[in-house]
């Protein structure tokens, strides 16, 4: 198992969040961070105090699954989350050793698959 | 008719309504963040629900001529209610003045119950109540032929008749209703102190209007009210922030807003009666019941959630008292109090007091049981848990960011073609 | 003079200038939190921008002696403007009154456009606008020697001037700016509700200015004036409240806001004309049109994005013609209604109505035009994705913690010296 | 007695007293959020603190009659303050009017010391600062027998009293003081700038009660004085925007909200002295003095944190200073200035002036330096860096969520056991 | 040494802080995430408008102990967090190689043992 | 590659940042976590109620590199977040599988070079 990580540009997030529905990846989480790379950076003044913005906002998806779905998660986080400018972010994949669903203990395979939906892993 | 009076009513009108938009704030920002909007609500509907009650019923029962316990129906739908004067003003004026007043005590008791209410159940109980509870009591105190009013009880703008009327019914309201699900196992915070300053702030400028305007005219008995509107919540704030001082070692912000808010209660029924000097004693002493009232509370089993018992019942109750001590003639051309030669106004008040605390809780009590038949008062416990904005508003206070949001338009072909399906449960 | 019409006149002015600082939050909570300091600078730039043109060459245009259709220039740098009377106040309070209602109509219009336009295009807008659509309306309806004015259109405080007027202003620079980029695909979500709630309860509050200062003096026409006020949007705030709850199932925050606001709107015409119950009845009749117009809205490509047009412009039209329905002599001793056996006033309501429409569609067009001449309207879309906040004021409405931020002194040593090698390109 | 008078009296010491939770509002919005209940205390304590001891004995310094510098103890603990005329309004009055400018001056040097500053060594400063500071340079100014009253400065709302020398005191504090820790190492950015809007919006709709009060009666004075409050904070805003595009191609928010502050103190001492074409230029010209300064003094090692000094102090000055060249006998009846032919009045305008800046920061300094003996004025380095709002109130002005929160009940069993004994240290 | 991540209903959040302090775990770091799974959807309006909200709101922990303290530190959370309704989150376990206190530069278990108590693993 | 995680003081943020920079470290991720350890707690009074807050702000970074970088942001890090006061925080180094840049789709090595700077490693 593994765990993806992807960080992008935040107004992408819906069409991430839909391709990854077409590519059946139905558990995630999302958080905010704030990113530092090659992006533009901002020039924001307040009384007289000129900044520079080095970070830029970016959504942070998790998504734990199953080996075999590593692939078609990440190549629908690609498609949907590229815009080709600088600044659109990166993925990694992380070795998971043990994942539990909490509601029932479940283990590894078992606790990444939806409920009711037969498992094609 | 005298124009200065109707220039000053206008403002205080104004004034006294903007105090519900206050009040909003006061309480949202000190409930938690999942539940502001409810709170806010539930003083934002008092501004229709029973504005427009008042004008339809509520102003009738309260003040056409009736017995001494209730006003007759004389001006119901406003009949009879027009620009000739009653007193000074336009007797509209006078009505939208003392509209304000109604609005305002409905939204005072929603501290009580908040996060925890079923929307449409609050809906239902702030209309029977101001209807059932506080235009009688408004009568009593207000109206020339009330039995209050007739035995010389003193209230210049609403002590007994707004905050110990609302106080006792909170009371009654958190009992009835019972503490919320994690009360006592876990500490619920303010998730906006700004909010509730800036409702303090408001809450003040607005009670400019409440009790000065009580003198209904541009006289200098508003003035004397006005005075002791500035100094009493300026005592009480300085007596609440040495108390904190003193308990914790620290002055804190919401300590600060509460404070001003007792102080401005406290005041309420001595306003025009005292002497500005009288009104520093009077709010710092006030500070001091509600204070550790405040903190007793917080260890009872009685979620009274924003304290409204002890800040507008206790704040109330002292205030009325001591308008029995301070009350001087020299000042008000009305009547002395204890300290001025006249104990027996300190009985009086506390008679008012007293019916007010019977009158108000039992009738409470009553309609929240019978409410309570129609509709469920709770929400429930998952709902209370996910938070009463998204439950019972279909809202939430604050976004950011751009989430993954699925437009629905009814019975339409749905704009974000994946998730749609998703909703449309057509899962795989 | 009279000075209590000063008094009066005084604090009105000073509501109505409050108003677009309320408006600020009304449409700032309403929009994306990346957004919100540009939608808020639109009001506020507002008060700074028409309010010195309003005294410069705007006030008069609208009300120095001139023809039927725009004023002249006897009042041109406030010439003439002075402390005689003009009716019962100070000539420059008069100026001063007036000028309020300028700034905000000009900045109702922006919650149409938030989101996209260019502020400097913005500015430029608006200043033409208040010149070439607000003067000479305003002049129309309310300028001795108007004509809609001098015909009988009754518009007791801005129901056409300012309401309609807007409104039609806002459904041109809607269609001209064009929708947000992804109007339609994502929904916008309003990141601050309590905002809305707190500019709706200011607006209120302001309002009495708007509408009992309308009256222009502390006479009972202001009290009648003042009570239409108050009910009008307590009957709509009830009314879409139980249409929310028809259609939802649940009571929204900003369908209480939004509710109030219309109330507001539609009294605006009708204020000293109609009776209080009459302003009951109006409230709760107008609250519906806009309701579903804002249903309706929001399922068309038309991106008025804050519903200018639903509030504002369905709202004014309903209120303007429902003044010629309910208006009573009994009350105002101006006019009639249909009510009241004068059918022919609402036809004059309604050629009010359809001029200002015309005129408003027109020449607002005609400027959007011109103005997209000289800068473009419409912020870059890589801007308008950013945020307005940033892209066009270089400043986030919110921040917490302490960033990585560094410090740049204009050709000067930077603070910090590593990110500034950074910054200063020097990158390895 | 004037009722009209008494009715706008009312009103402008309501709105003169909001401006003092309208200030926490400016001044909280600027700071970062770990420091904004702190911010927003420095402004409301003063409403207690100072309005009570104004009470007691600051108005009887500054107004009862005395000497040329000072005020006598007449109207110690409001002895002979009563419902009697002062002016024509009750004297009682004239004191609340008073105070609430008191008020907000203290209110106003906390801009410089944000941040930093242990609230108790800020609570016992402000109160010796009133009564040591303000009420004799106000008895200077304003009293009938102070020596620049008698003289002939002309200081129509307090740009002297209020703005000179709150800019001056700041000035001293933030020396005294010293910047904060990582002062020009890191950015300070302003962490909620909705907050300062709302604060500049509700600033200058209390000022018309500052300024328009300050005629003390519904007069055409109090008319001249409102149009004058609105249109030169109208031109400064116009202004400022200007210098920020042309400076750094953006109209920023945080700019507009601090440029009607500025319009707004520059014609406080002019308000009723000008006409109000020429406060248009007296708020355009001030905008200019102060936009610099701001930008210059964020380049030195001043830590003026809020920059009262640009704010207040240069716009004070500009704008007193102004006064001696705009004024026109013709509007106000009192004196005319350089511009009309009377070039002694700016020097008069000049030595007042002078004599504030001296005095006030003499005073200041050996004010400062006294608590500092008494208690430390800096909180620690450490507590500046967790936040003064912990530190300082134990509180947090925003809480998301349900923390993991432990209820400690003191000398009680506590909720949450096991917390609990990590509480009690009993770690293992 | 293991990298425990845990995802559950933030109002179980003082449960699991207090069943983890039971189970004698001490250093831990808390963010908000939103997560999408199967849980109940949230219908919301805004003026004619309405959406679905598919997140909601859940509590991430992350928790970086020693080998034999998975296991205690994995229960604590599935006991606490457990509510039995869909949506109560799950649990992953990744490999860490090198754990560094930032205060003393210590390294691996000496850097996540609690100061001042006698180390038990 | 690996994924180095610290979480420390976020007043130290900006030295944090710099240290980086120095170190020639150009990608990463920052988000706000509440830590518990053994720092100082405080105490909050609110209307009577007194509460122990036992969470306090933390800065997380999250910064992907190549095997040989680890050290030395690991040392950065080090240098700059410390301050010798109990809660300095913690980094941990999590081995990575996979990296992807969005923008260009590149992986591994390839993915955490930054832009236009000849690759050192
Ligand atoms: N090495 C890294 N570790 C963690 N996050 C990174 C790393 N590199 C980039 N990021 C994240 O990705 C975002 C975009 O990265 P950047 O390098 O500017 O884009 P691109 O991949 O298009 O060159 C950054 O804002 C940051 O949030
Ligand atoms: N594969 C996953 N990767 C990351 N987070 C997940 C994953 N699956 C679920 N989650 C998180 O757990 C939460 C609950 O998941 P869900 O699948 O609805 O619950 P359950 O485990 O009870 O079926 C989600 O909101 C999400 O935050
Ligand atoms: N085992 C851990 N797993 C995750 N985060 C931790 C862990 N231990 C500490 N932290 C984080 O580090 C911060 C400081 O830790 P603490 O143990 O108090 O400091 P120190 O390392 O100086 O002893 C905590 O607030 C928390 O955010």
């Amino acid at each position: 198992m593994k765990l993806v990580v992807a960080i992008f540009r935040s107004e992408r997030l819906s069409a991430v969040l839909e391709e990854l529905y077409r590519a059946d990846v139905q558990g995630l989480s999302i958080s905010r961070v704030q990113g530092h790379g090659g992006e533009r950076e901002q020039v924001e003044t307040y009384r007289g105090t000129t900044v520079k913005m080095e970070l830029s906002e970016k959504s942070r998806l998790e998504i734990c699954v199953s080996n075999h779905f590593v692939d078609p998660t990440v190549k629908a986080i690609l498609k949907a989350a590229r815009t080709g400018a600088v600044g659109d972010g990166k993925i990694f994949v992380l070795p998971v050793e043990k994942i539990y669903r909490i509601r029932t203990g479940e283990e590894d395979q078992a606790a990444v698959t939806p409920v009711g939906v037969p498992s094609r892993s | 008719m005298n124009q200065a009076d109707i220039a000053w009513m206008l403002v205080s009108t104004a004034l006294v309504l903007l105090m519900t938009p206050a009040l909003a704030f006061f309480y949202g920002g000190l409930v938690r963040s999942k539940n502001s909007l409810n709170t806010m609500m539930m003083s934002f509907v008092s501004l229709g629900v029973v504005g427009v009650l008042w004008a339809l019923l509520g102003y009738s029962l309260a003040f056409a001529p009736g017995g001494a316990f209730i006003g007759g129906l004389d001006h119901a739908l406003l009949r009879g209610v027009n620009l000739e004067a009653k007193g000074t003003i336009p007797h509209v004026l006078f009505m939208c003045f003392q509209g304000t007043f109604a609005i305002i005590t409905a939204a005072l008791i929603s501290g009580a119950i908040v996060e925890r209410m079923r929307f449409s159940a609050y809906l239902v109980f702030i209309s029977l109540w101001t209807l059932c509870v506080y235009s009688p009591i408004c009568h009593w105190v207000w109206a020339s032929d009330g039995w209050l009013f007739t035995w010389g009880a003193l209230d210049f703008a609403g002590g007994t008749v707004v905050h110990v009327n609302a106080g006792v019914a909170a009371f009654v309201a958190a009992i009835v209703l019972g503490p919320r699900k994690d009360y006592a196992r876990q500490a619920f915070l303010p998730h906006n102190v700004p909010f509730a300053l800036l409702g303090a702030g408001l809450l003040w400028f607005g009670w400019f209007g409440f009790n000065a305007g009580s003198a209904l005219g541009a006289t200098p008995a508003a003035a004397l009210a006005f005075a002791t509107t500035m100094l009493a919540p300026a005592a009480a704030l300085v007596v609440w922030t040495l108390l904190d001082l003193m308990r914790n070692g620290k002055i804190t912000a919401v300590g600060a807003a509460t404070g001003i808010v007792v102080g401005l209660v406290a005041i309420t029924p001595a306003a025009g009666h005292i002497s500005p000097i009288s009104a520093i004693l009077l709010g710092g002493i006030a500070a001091i019941p509600s204070y550790y009232g405040l903190v007793f509370r917080a260890r009872t089993r009685l979620d009274d959630s924003l304290d409204v018992v002890a800040a507008h019942g206790v704040g109330g109750t002292v205030g009325a008292l001591l308008t029995g001590v301070f009350s001087e003639k020299a000042w008000s051309g009305v009547a002395d109090g204890l300290l001025f030669g006249n104990p027996g106004q300190l009985g009086i008040q506390a008679v008012a007091v007293g019916a007010t605390l019977l009158y108000s809780g039992v009738v409470t009590f009553g309609l929240l049981k019978l409410v309570g038949v129609l509709v469920p008062l709770r929400a429930e416990a998952t709902d209370e848990g996910l938070g009463m904005d998204v439950t019972q508003h279909g809202e939430e206070a604050y976004m950011d960011g751009e989430g993954a949001i699925l437009v629905l338009h009814e019975r339409e072909a749905v704009v974000s073609p994946a998730l749609a399906s998703a909703a449309a449960g057509g899962r795989s």
